[in-house]
């Protein structure tokens, strides 16, 4: 079924609370390779996301939606994850303009462009332990699903559970981007606090996809 | 978690209402939130505008002022700010001259930056930015995210600020700012991890007899772990870090800065000088200008850097001109 | 106990070498220790000589130079000093117009610097003294050793100083430093103790959840241990024994110094102030003059204190007049 | 049997010897209800009194001695104690002036002397929780064993007594002078710790005695 700016409302809803849900174990992972703020900024982003998103007129489209979490995130979150997530939503935005309904080949040019986004920011590659290890498998485990024919659901589940599983890869590696990279082999065995957010903002899109 | 605060995301807030009330001679706004020279926008001169997280006073807004920086713009702890407040204090400051963004190498505070001059330069003001970058605790590689900027932001602010204030122009103070920046080199330790308000836990941990070497200013964890040594050992280890880096050599005078953390004695901070300075003297390296004390710091942490900064004449003179912000003053 | 310290035996001779190598305009002379202006004696000037334990930091050889102190004289941590220093920096510093001991009212400093009064004195030097007592949490009574010096103490020093280099005669700047001393109040807190480093161990101790009232700056217990409570709340019980006990009063002009006790974070002193501020505005008592930071500290402890002078116009010019020291600076 | 200046001196190197024995002591009792420096002050003014008292002349005189005692206790020891401790034995020194020996009389002297100059300079009375509490009960023992005929080391050792009594009822007093006075019911239930070394000093006169 394809998803309209319904669902981009949800999703931000329930990533919000997600967020929230999550703020200690976010802070608690970003204080052992980090400095300790990937909650705090994330969930302060977030709840501001909740507001203005609210405030929108009833017939904004899925484009403007994603453009205000952007912009919101962007003057809210502030650290690294703070632009690289406020470009993700961005180019997400742009990349479904001018559509009411995202059919499954949507959904996939929404999470492409997003990933596109932080990887253009933040110059990172797979394996450099950050978000950028939960978005590409995502990614990926997206164009598959809608290669072989899934749902709108079954790609965000697929995407979902992929970066569920990056983010968990992050823990053998040694960081080259962002803070941890300062540790060097001190970081191994430390979940990317990025990782885990990115993987619950998409667990959030499944789930709220009908 | 003991703190003199009241509600812990009410901290940068509440600070800045603080040095507003302490320091008329700055205008403080909050939302967005930065510190401005009061008699800034200044026509003519180059404007320079630093920020990044809070926890580091009194970095940054601690040195606005006359031949400083003409605003700061103060994230929230530990974090970087977010464009809209360093594009509002690089509007607010600008006095036709342009403006220099001074950054520490941290991926936020480089992106947040980074768009906030893309902004301002939708606004036709001319933005050029330094990336500081002096920790020698961190390897720049392609596989880090390169150094870090730490106490020797501060040098940067206070040379590349007079040159603005004797009237150099934009691409005059940014070549300034590159150059000490160049020449500066920077080594941390803690004695004691620090606990960010919203946290609520320390940043590390750390046993009774250990310290932890090469550490940043967000209370992130250092190089490595070491059993606790002389004050005498651990300077020498970190100069030699320091020294063997640029590397600084026989016959180079230099301005030798020994940086609290914030929760050092500044007893202590005088016995680290001590020996860094002997350190100097043995390698034939002449300290000509010396600060000890508070500069940068890391909310309550125990531990200090010392940082090295090769002199030529222009740097000295530019050391020694006037300024006048809350944390340095001297000569007016 | 870790500190950035060698031998604990040796700190305050390794932290005077420090300062000497950090601040060529100082004379630090060992054996016996005093720290004094490079271009002391100044013929026909009062010399001010004050002193005390060391661990109080930039108290008092920080704000020896132009303004304020002649030199002063550090005992061992938390100790007075024994005469014979006294004794020779003020024989080192008397420029004919006779020499003013400034002391914080501790049985030991008063002892020592009445002994050493009395041997200058047996040099021909004429010395007069004012002792230090503002700290309002000590009750003054008969059963008492009387209210201790504590952070008013550098009010009374850059004032006092500002008398003395204007060409004030020795009973007038001796009348000056007691009418400073008359109209300054002071409360200090404590949220963690300090560590003597040949003692090894915390002065007191304390929960993870109180905080110490009324503390000195020794590491001495306070008043009363208290629950941990906000900053706001904590703020308003110091101000409220500051100004209740002068009594200031509405219509007051007066300077507010929030001082830390060595181990706060800036951020958080800020905090204090804005509330301290908010107290004295509530109050009808305007703060026309300002002091954040560091300035007489107890070690490493984390804590602070608040200070609160009575200004009149002459107070508010002598603090106003240059002032070139290491730890306090402006106007030169 | 009277005592002579190898009495003084042997004094002066038990005292030395108790000091640094129980400077940990002294420090844990003045970090109690004071600074914590006690131990710290009394032991390196009695190291440097030892060495001085060892470079004097084999003919040094009782009051000799007790002199650079004082004098060297002064430029040493810092904090109340040491001015205290200072005056008392020059008031010693010059109570046993030109006596070669020292009889039961003048040994009362000398400990009327040194207890007159505490209180001189102190202005502490009895039951202020000072030293004042060890000597002055000290002084009284001394009077009244002379008066009772005892021998020199008789007195000295009442002295010792007493002194050791005189500070251990300092344990449920508030202090009236020193830093202990700032602390009001605070000080309850910790003994003084100037008049525990005095104590020991006393101890130390009264054991040398032959
Ligand atoms: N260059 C980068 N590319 C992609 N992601 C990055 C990069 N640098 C950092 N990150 C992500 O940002 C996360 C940290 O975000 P946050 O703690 O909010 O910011 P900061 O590091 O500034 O404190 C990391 O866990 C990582 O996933
Ligand atoms: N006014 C006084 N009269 C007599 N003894 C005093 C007085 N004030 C302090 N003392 C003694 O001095 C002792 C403390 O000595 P010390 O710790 O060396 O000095 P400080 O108190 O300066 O740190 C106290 O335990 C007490 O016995
Ligand atoms: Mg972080
Ligand atoms: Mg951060
Ligand atoms: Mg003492
Ligand atoms: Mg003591």
């Amino acid at each position: 079924m394809a998803l309209n700016s319904q669902w981009v409302r949800e999703w931000v809803a329930r990533s919000a609370q997600y967020i929230a849900d999550n703020r200690t174990e976010l802070i608690r992972l970003d204080r052992e390779i980090g400095d300790g703020d990937h909650g705090e900024n994330m969930d302060r982003g977030f709840k501001a996301v909740s507001a203005k998103v609210t405030e929108l007129p009833a017939d904004a489209s899925p484009s403007d939606i994603l453009k205000t979490v952007a912009t919101t995130l962007i003057s809210t979150v502030g650290g690294a994850s703070g632009p690289l997530y406020g470009t993700a939503f961005l180019k997400a935005s742009q990349a479904v303009k001018d559509e009411d309904e995202l059919d499954g080949a949507g959904i996939v040019a929404l999470l492409q462009a997003a990933r596109d986004g932080i990887v253009a920011r933040g110059k990172a590659e797979v394996g450099d332990k950050t978000m950028v290890d939960a978005w590409t498998p995502a990614v990926r485990a997206a164009e598959d699903a809608l290669a072989e024919g899934a749902t709108e659901q079954q790609i965000l589940s697929a995407a979902a559970d992929a970066a569920k599983v990056g983010s968990e890869k992050t823990d053998p590696l040694i960081a080259r981007k962002g803070r941890a990279s300062y540790l060097g082999e001190r970081a191994i065995g430390h979940r990317d606090p990025g990782s885990v957010s990115s993987a619950l903002l998409l667990k959030a899109a499944a789930e709220v996809s009908p | 978690m003991k703190k003199i605060i009241n509600d812990p995301s009410e901290v940068v807030a509440e600070a800045l209402e603080g040095m507003a009330l302490a320091h008329p001679e700055l205008t403080v706004k909050t939302d967005p939130d930065h510190i401005r020279r009061a008699d800034a926008p200044i026509k003519g001169k180059v404007a320079l505008v630093s920020g990044g997280g809070s926890g580091h006073e009194p970095l940054h807004g601690g040195f606005v002022g006359y031949g400083m920086l003409d605003a700061a713009v103060p994230g929230a702890v530990f974090t970087s700010p977010t464009p809209d407040p360093i594009v509002e204090a690089t509007k607010a400051v600008d006095g036709g001259a342009g403006v220099l963004h001074i950054v520490k190498n941290y991926t936020g505070d480089v992106l947040n930056f980074e768009t906030a001059a893309d902004l301002a330069l939708a606004e036709d003001i001319e933005v050029r930015a330094v990336v500081i970058n002096d920790d020698v605790a961190v390897k720049d590689s392609l596989y880090t995210a390169g150094r870090r900027g730490v106490a020797g932001t501060v040098l940067v602010e206070k040379i590349a600020g007079a040159a603005a204030q004797r009237g150099d122009d934009l691409d005059a103070v940014a070549a300034i700012a590159e150059r000490v920046n160049a020449e500066v080199r920077t080594m941390g330790m803690a004695l004691t991890p620090c606990t960010v308000p919203h946290a609520g836990e320390p940043s590390f941990e750390l046993g009774e007899d250990e310290y932890e070497l090469g550490i940043g200013i967000h209370g992130e964890p250092g190089r490595e772990k070491r059993a606790m040594e002389p004050a005498d050992a651990i300077v020498d280890r970190m100069m030699t870090a320091v020294v063997d880096d640029l590397p600084f050599r026989s016959g180079d005078n230099v301005l030798l800065l020994v940086n609290g953390m914030g929760g050092t004695p500044l007893i202590e901070l005088y016995i680290a000088f001590r020996r860094a300075h002997g350190y100097l003297a043995e390698r034939g390296i002449t300290v000509t200008r010396s600060l000890v004390g508070n500069y940068t710091t890391s909310l309550e942490m125990q531990g200090f850097s010392v940082s090295v900064l090769r002199l030529d004449d222009e740097f000295t003179q530019l050391w020694d001109a006037p300024v006048q912000t809350a944390a340095l003053r001297w000569g007016r």
